[in-house]
C-alpha cells in the first residue's frame, strides 16, 4: 500500500477567514476551579468559531454534533486527561476516542488548541491530500487513537486499549465519546458487555445525548429510552450531567475510575448545534453547511454568550 | 463524439432510483424499504411521504438491517434495503452471505453512493471494495447502473427478479450514456460504440469517461470498442471473449479497487482467450482525501488515462 | 449458482441403529391439559432418542444445545404454534426459526415427528449431498423459515417477519430460540431494540438459558446477568419458565402475545444435556460425540425419564 | 514422487499455531490472544493454562473482537485475534478494513479451519470467500501456510511485523511439503518442484494434492512446475511472470472459491505476461453437505483434477 497521505497538503492561509486563533493550551495547574471553567468556557468559544468557519470553507461537515460535542472535548484535552504533546509516548497517559468521528472538525480544533496539531493544519480541512479528512485517522495524526467514522468502532477499541491498561496496571484512564444515535449499534452493547465483566473501572464512556440523529430525532428512529436502565443493567456505573456545564463535567470525569470498580457511563445531556439559535436542537443541522450570513450571525451569536 | 453524450447535464442517480421505487410500490404493496438513518442519503424522503408505513428505519444497525430484509422477504414482502455502500457491505457481510445470498431471498440492495463519492469524508466512507467483495458471492446478482435510465430500468428489473440482488447507485453526478429506449438486459454487456482495435469495459459512474477516452483515441484513428457493463456478476462472458479476440486487448475503468471489474474481467480472459489488459480504477490503496472527482482524476480514472492505458495495449500488439 | 443440493441424498436405513420412530404429529385438538403434556413428553423422549442416534451415526452434532432444547421445540411445533404440514402456504400461520442452529439434528427430529419432514430423511443428517447439513437451510427445508448457524442472525430476521405480519394486520406469531450465549452477539441488541420500538406484539424470543457455551459456562466468558434486567430495559415483556416444563412452557407461549403490546422474551430455564446424567450442565457436551456406549445408556436412561 | 511426501502423517496445523504462540509469549509479555469463545476450536488450550491473564475472550461478538484486538495494539501490545475463519472475515469485515488495515495496526487475525474445513456443518461455516475478500483490503498483508513448519514461520514473523496480518490456519490434516530447514520469505513463492512445461500454483492446504498431480503428470513425461504461495497478498509477482513465460500456462490450487487466488493470479498475467490458465477450486457455488476431503474431491480439487487442467493447458499450446 503506499501512504499517498503522507505527501504534504498545500496549505492555503486564505482558505478560512483568519480568525484570532490562539493556542490556550492546558488549564494551568495553580488555576482555581472558577479559572479553570473561564479558561475552558474561552476555549469553546474559539474551538466553535473556527469549527463553524472550516466546515463554511470546506462545505462540509457536521456543525451539529460539532457543537454538541465541544464542551466535552476541550474539557477532557484542556484539563481532565493527564495527556500532553510533549508525552504522548507515555504508556500511563491518559486515552481519548472520538468514536463519533463525524464531529472530526471540533476534535480536529481542539487538538490544535491543545497543542496537539500545528493550527496552520487546520486550514488544510478536508482539502486533497490533507491529514484532516472528514473523520479522524490514526494514521495521519498522532494524537489520534482510533480512525472512526463507521460508528460503533470506538467503544469496541476503548475496551481493548483499556484491558491492555488492566494488564499492565497502568493507571491511565481510557475516554470515548459516542454519540446516542450511535448506540443502536450492537457492536456498542457488545463492547460493554465485556468492558463491565474485565471490570475496566479505568474505562469512561461518555453519550452525548443531543437526542438527535441524521436523519430525525432518536425516539422517532430507534428509542434508546430508559438507557440508564440499559446500561446499567449492563453494568455500567451510571452518571447523568449537563454535557455543557464544565463545572459538572470535571466533577464526572474527576469520579473516573469510580470506587465501584465498574466502568463509568456519563450520559452528558447536550443540544445539537449548542448554543446557536437556529442550529440548537434542530435536526436539520446534522450536516448542513451554513451560509456566509449564517456563519457571521453563528460568530456573534457566540461573542454574547 | 458520441452523441448521447452530447447532451451535457448532469444527473444524480439516486433521483431515477427513488422515482421508481415510487412508482413500483404504487402498483404493489408488497414492496418495503429499509433503511439505517439513510432516508436523506437515500434520497427516500419521497417514499417516506408518500408510504409512511413502508418505510422501516431499523436506525444505525446494518446487521439488524438486513435480517430485518431477510425477514421481511420471509413475510411475503420485496424489501429494497438501502443504505451507503460502505457501510451495508463492510458491516453486514455476513448477513449479505448468509441471510441474502444463501437463502436466495428475494431482496434487493441498494448500495449507495459506492465508490469515492463520499471523497472528502475519508477511506472509512469510500466503498472502494464493494464490488471485489460480493462479486465472490455464490447466488447473487451485482448491478451498476451507468446513468439514470439504465437505473431506473435496474430497480425496475430487480423488483420482478426472484432472488438477492445488489444494485449501486450513486450521488455523482453523471451524464445520461444510453439512449431513451434502452433496455436492460441483465448479464449482458451493452456496446455502447464499435470499435476493433482495442475495447474499453466500463462500469458505472464511469462509462462517459470511457466514452471520452474512446472520442480521444478517434482522434488519433484509434477505433475503440466500447463495452459498458452494468451486470457485474454474472458477468457477459461472451461479450468479453469477443473482445479479446476481436481486438488488441482490454483496459477495464471503474469506480472501484480493479479487483472488482478489473479482476472480473480477468479471471474470463485468462481461462478463454488470454489477451493484454490494462486496469484503471483505485489500485491497491486507501484514496487519499479530496473530492470524488479530484480523486478520480488523481488515479487517472479519466479520459486521458484510459487513453494512455489503451496506447499501451496498442503499442503491444 | 447451481444448486447441487438438489441431487437426491442416496439414503441409507442402516446408517442409524432403527428405532421405532412415530410420526405423532400434533396434540389433538379434543386432548385434555394432561393428555397434550403427556403428548409431549413422549414426543420429547423420541426427538431425543433419534437425535442421539443421528449425532452418533454421523460422528457430528451438538447434544448438549439439542437436548436443552427439545422440549421447547416440541411444545412449539406439536401444540402451541398454528402450524401444520398441509397449510405451509397461509400467510397467517404462525413462524419458527431455531436462530441456534447447531441444535439443528433436535429441529430435524422435530419436523419429522410433526410431520413436516419425512423421518427417511433424517438418515442422511450431514451425509454427502444430504439437504440436512450441520444448520438448518431454507433452500433445502421447506419447513425452515432462514438459514442459521452463524449465531446472531435469526431474531433480525424474525423481526423482519414480524414487521411484515404487522403491516399485514396478519394474526400469526413469530417464535425464535436463541441461545444464551448467542445473545453476547450485538445484533441481538439491535434486533429488539428494534422490535420493542415497533411494538411487535406478536414476536416471541425463546432464550435457551442453560447457562452454558462452546468452550465455557457463560458467566465465566462474558456474563449475561441480570438478564431479566436487559431484555426489560430493551422493552420486552420477560418471562421466566423451566424449559422442560411442558404445562409451563405452553402456557408462556399461550400468553403471547403480552396485553402490554410489548414482545415477548421467555427466559427458558433449561439444562445442557438433559435429562441424560453423564451430559447434563457438562459444558464438555457442547459437540462431543457420544460411544456406542453412552447412547446405549442415554437409551435406557430416557426410558427411565 | 516429491521426497517430503514419502513422508506421509498427516498435521493439523493449530497445533504448530499455538506451539509456536506459546513459545512466541514466553519470550514477548506483548503478546496476548482474542477469541471470541474459540479457544477450543482454536486449540488455544496451552496458551491459556499457560497465560490465563492474556487470554482475552469476548464472548461471541466478533465486531468487538476485533475492536478489542486493534485496541489492545493501540495500549502496546501484540494481538493474536483467533477465530474460525467464516465468523473473522464476514462478521468483522469492517472491523478489518477501518481498525485493522487502514489504521496499520501491527495486530494478526488468525482465520482458524477456513475453506471446507467444516464441510458437513454447511456453507455458513465454510470460509470459501477470505481470500477473495482479504486480498482487496489494502495494506494487509495475507499468509496462507501449506503445513506445520509453515505456519510456525507465518506466525513467528508476522509477531515481528509492524502491520496488520491475516494467517490462515486449518484443522485439516496435511503433510509436510516443505523441508525441515524451511525459511518463510513473505511475499515470495516457493519452488517446491522444477518444471518447464506447465506451472501449478497452489496455496495452503492444497499444496501437497498440486505436488500429487505433478508426480501423475511426470509419469507421463511432463516437467510441472510447482510454486507453492504462502503469500497471497502482497504476491509475488516475478514467480508468476516467470512461469507465465517459461511454462504453457498455469493451474491455480486452493481451498477456497477461484476469485481467491485464482483471480490474484489473474490479475497479475493479464497485465505482465497475458497467458492460458485454468482454476482449481471451489466455483461459483456455496457447497454441498459432505466432508472437507469428499468435497474437495467433490470440486476436482485433487491430483487427478489438477492433472486433467494441466493437460488442458498442455493441448493448448
Ligand atoms: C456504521 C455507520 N452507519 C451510518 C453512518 C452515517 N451516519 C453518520 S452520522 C450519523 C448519525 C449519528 O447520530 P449520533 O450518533 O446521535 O451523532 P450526533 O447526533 O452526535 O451527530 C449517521 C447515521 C455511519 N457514519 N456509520
Ligand atoms: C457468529 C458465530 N460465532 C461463533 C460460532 C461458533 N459457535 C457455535 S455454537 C457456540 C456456542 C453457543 O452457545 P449458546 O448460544 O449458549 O448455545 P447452546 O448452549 O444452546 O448450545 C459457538 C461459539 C457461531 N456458530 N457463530
Ligand atoms: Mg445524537
Ligand atoms: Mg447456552
Amino acid at each position: 500500500m503506499t501512504i499517498e497521505e503522507d505527501l504534504v497538503p498545500a496549505l492555503d492561509p486564505n482558505a478560512v477567514p483568519s480568525d484570532p486563533f490562539v493556542v490556550l493550551g492546558r488549564v494551568p495547574d495553580d488555576a482555581t476551579e472558577a479559572q479553570a471553567v473561564a479558561h475552558l468556557k474561552e476555549a469553546a468559544r474559539l474551538v466553535r468559531r473556527r469549527d463553524i468557519q472550516m466546515v463554511h470553507a470546506a462545505g462540509l461537515g457536521h456543525v451539529g454534533g460539532e457543537f454538541s460535542v465541544v464542551d466535552i472535548l476541550v474539557t477532557l484535552y484542556l484539563q481532565a486527561m493527564n495527556m500532553t504533546p510533549d508525552h504522548l509516548g507515555d504508556p500511563d497517559r491518559d486515552r481519548f476516542i472520538l468514536s463519533k468521528g463525524h464531529a472530526a472538525a471540533a476534535l480536529y480544533t481542539t487538538l490544535a488548541i491543545a497543542g496537539f496539531l500545528p493550527p496552520e493544519q487546520l486550514f488544510t480541512f478536508m482539502r486533497p491530500l490533507s491529514q484532516l479528512n472528514g473523520h479522524p485517522a490514526r494514521t495521519k495524526i498522532s494524537a489520534v487513537e482510533a480512525s472512526t467514522g463507521p460508528l460503533g468502532h470506538g467503544l469496541p477499541i476503548a475496551v481493548g486499549t483499556a484491558v491492555a491498561g488492566k494488564l499492565d496496571a497502568s493507571p491511565r484512564r481510557t475516554f470515548v465519546v459516542v454519540g446516542d444515535g450511535e448506540l443502536q449499534e450492537g457492536s456498542n452493547w457488545e463492547a460493554l458487555m465485556t468492558a463491565a465483566n474485565h471490570r475496566l473501572a479505568h474505562l469512561c464512556v461518555v453519550v452525548d445525548r443531543n437526542r438527535l440523529q441524521q436523519g430525525a430525532a432518536v425516539a422517532d428512529t430507534n428509542d434508546l429510552e430508559p438507557l440508564g436502565d440499559k446500561l446499567r443493567s449492563f453494568g455500567m456505573e451510571v452518571v447523568d450531567v449537563n454535557g455543557h456545564d464544565h463545572q459538572a463535567l470535571l466533577a464526572a470525569f474527576r469520579a473516573v475510575p469510580a470506587p465501584s470498580g465498574r466502568p463509568t457511563a456519563i450520559i452528558a445531556h447536550t443540544i445539537k448545534g449548542y448554543p446557536i439559535s437556529f442550529m440548537s436542537d434542530n435536526v436539520g443541522w446534522h450536516h448542513k453547511v451554513p451560509s456566509s450570513e449564517q456563519v457571521a450571525q453563528a460568530m456573534s451569536e457566540l461573542e454574547a454568550s | 463524439m458520441n452523441p448521447v453524450l452530447a447532451e451535457r447535464s448532469l444527473h444524480d442517480c439516486r433521483d431515477a432510483w427513488v422515482e421508481e421505487l415510487v412508482r413500483l410500490a404504487e402498483g404493489d404493496d408488497r414492496i418495503v424499504a429499509v433503511v439505517n438513518d439513510s432516508v436523506g442519503s437515500s434520497k427516500l424522503g419521497p417514499f417516506q411521504q408518500r408510504f409512511p408505513e413502508r418505510l422501516i428505519n431499523v436506525g444505525i444497525a446494518e446487521q439488524d438491517m438486513v435480517g430485518v430484509g431477510a425477514g421481511l422477504a420471509n413475510g411475503g414482502k420485496v424489501p429494497f434495503v438501502s443504505a451507503a455502500a460502505c457501510f451495508l457491505t463492510a458491516r453486514a457481510m455476513e448477513q449479505i452471505k448468509v441471510d441474502a445470498a444463501y437463502s436466495q431471498h428475494h431482496m434487493i440492495l441498494v448500495g449507495q453512493s459506492p465508490g469515492m463519492a463520499y471523497g472528502e469524508l475519508g477511506p472509512t466512507h469510500h466503498s472502494i471494495e464493494d464490488l471485489s467483495w460480493l462479486r465472490t458471492i455464490p447466488g447473487l446478482t451485482i448491478v451498476v447502473p451507468a446513468d439514470p435510465v439504465e437505473t431506473t430500468h435496474a430497480i425496475r428489473w430487480a423488483a420482478g427478479h426472484d432472488g438477492p440482488v445488489f444494485v449501486r447507485v450513486s450521488r455523482m453526478g453523471v451524464p445520461q450514456v444510453n439512449p431513451a429506449d434502452y433496455q436492460f438486459q441483465p448479464g449482458k454487456a451493452v456496446v455502447l460504440r464499435e470499435g476493433n482495435d482495442v475495447t474499453l469495459v466500463a462500469t458505472g459512474t464511469v462509462v462517459a469517461r470511457a466514452l471520452a477516452a474512446a472520442d480521444e483515441l478517434a482522434g488519433e484513428g484509434v477505433s475503440a470498442r466500447v463495452l459498458s457493463m452494468p451486470t457485474i456478476k454474472p458477468i457477459d462472458t461472451a461479450a468479453l471473449v469477443s473482445a479479446a479476440r476481436e481486438t488488441c486487448g482490454i483496459v477495464t475503468v471503474e469506480e472501484a479497487l480493479t479487483t472488482g471489474l478489473g479482476g472480473a474481467v480477468a479471471e474470463v480472459i485468462v481461462r478463454h482467450h488470454p489477451a493484454a489488459m490494462r486496469f484503471v480504477g483505485v489500485p491497491d490503496t486507501f484514496a487519499p482525501t479530496g473530492s470524488v472527482e479530484w480523486l478520480l482524476d488523481h488515479f487517472g480514472i479519466n479520459a486521458a488515462g484510459v487513453a494512455a492505458a489503451a496506447r499501451e495495449l496498442l503499442a503491444l500488439a
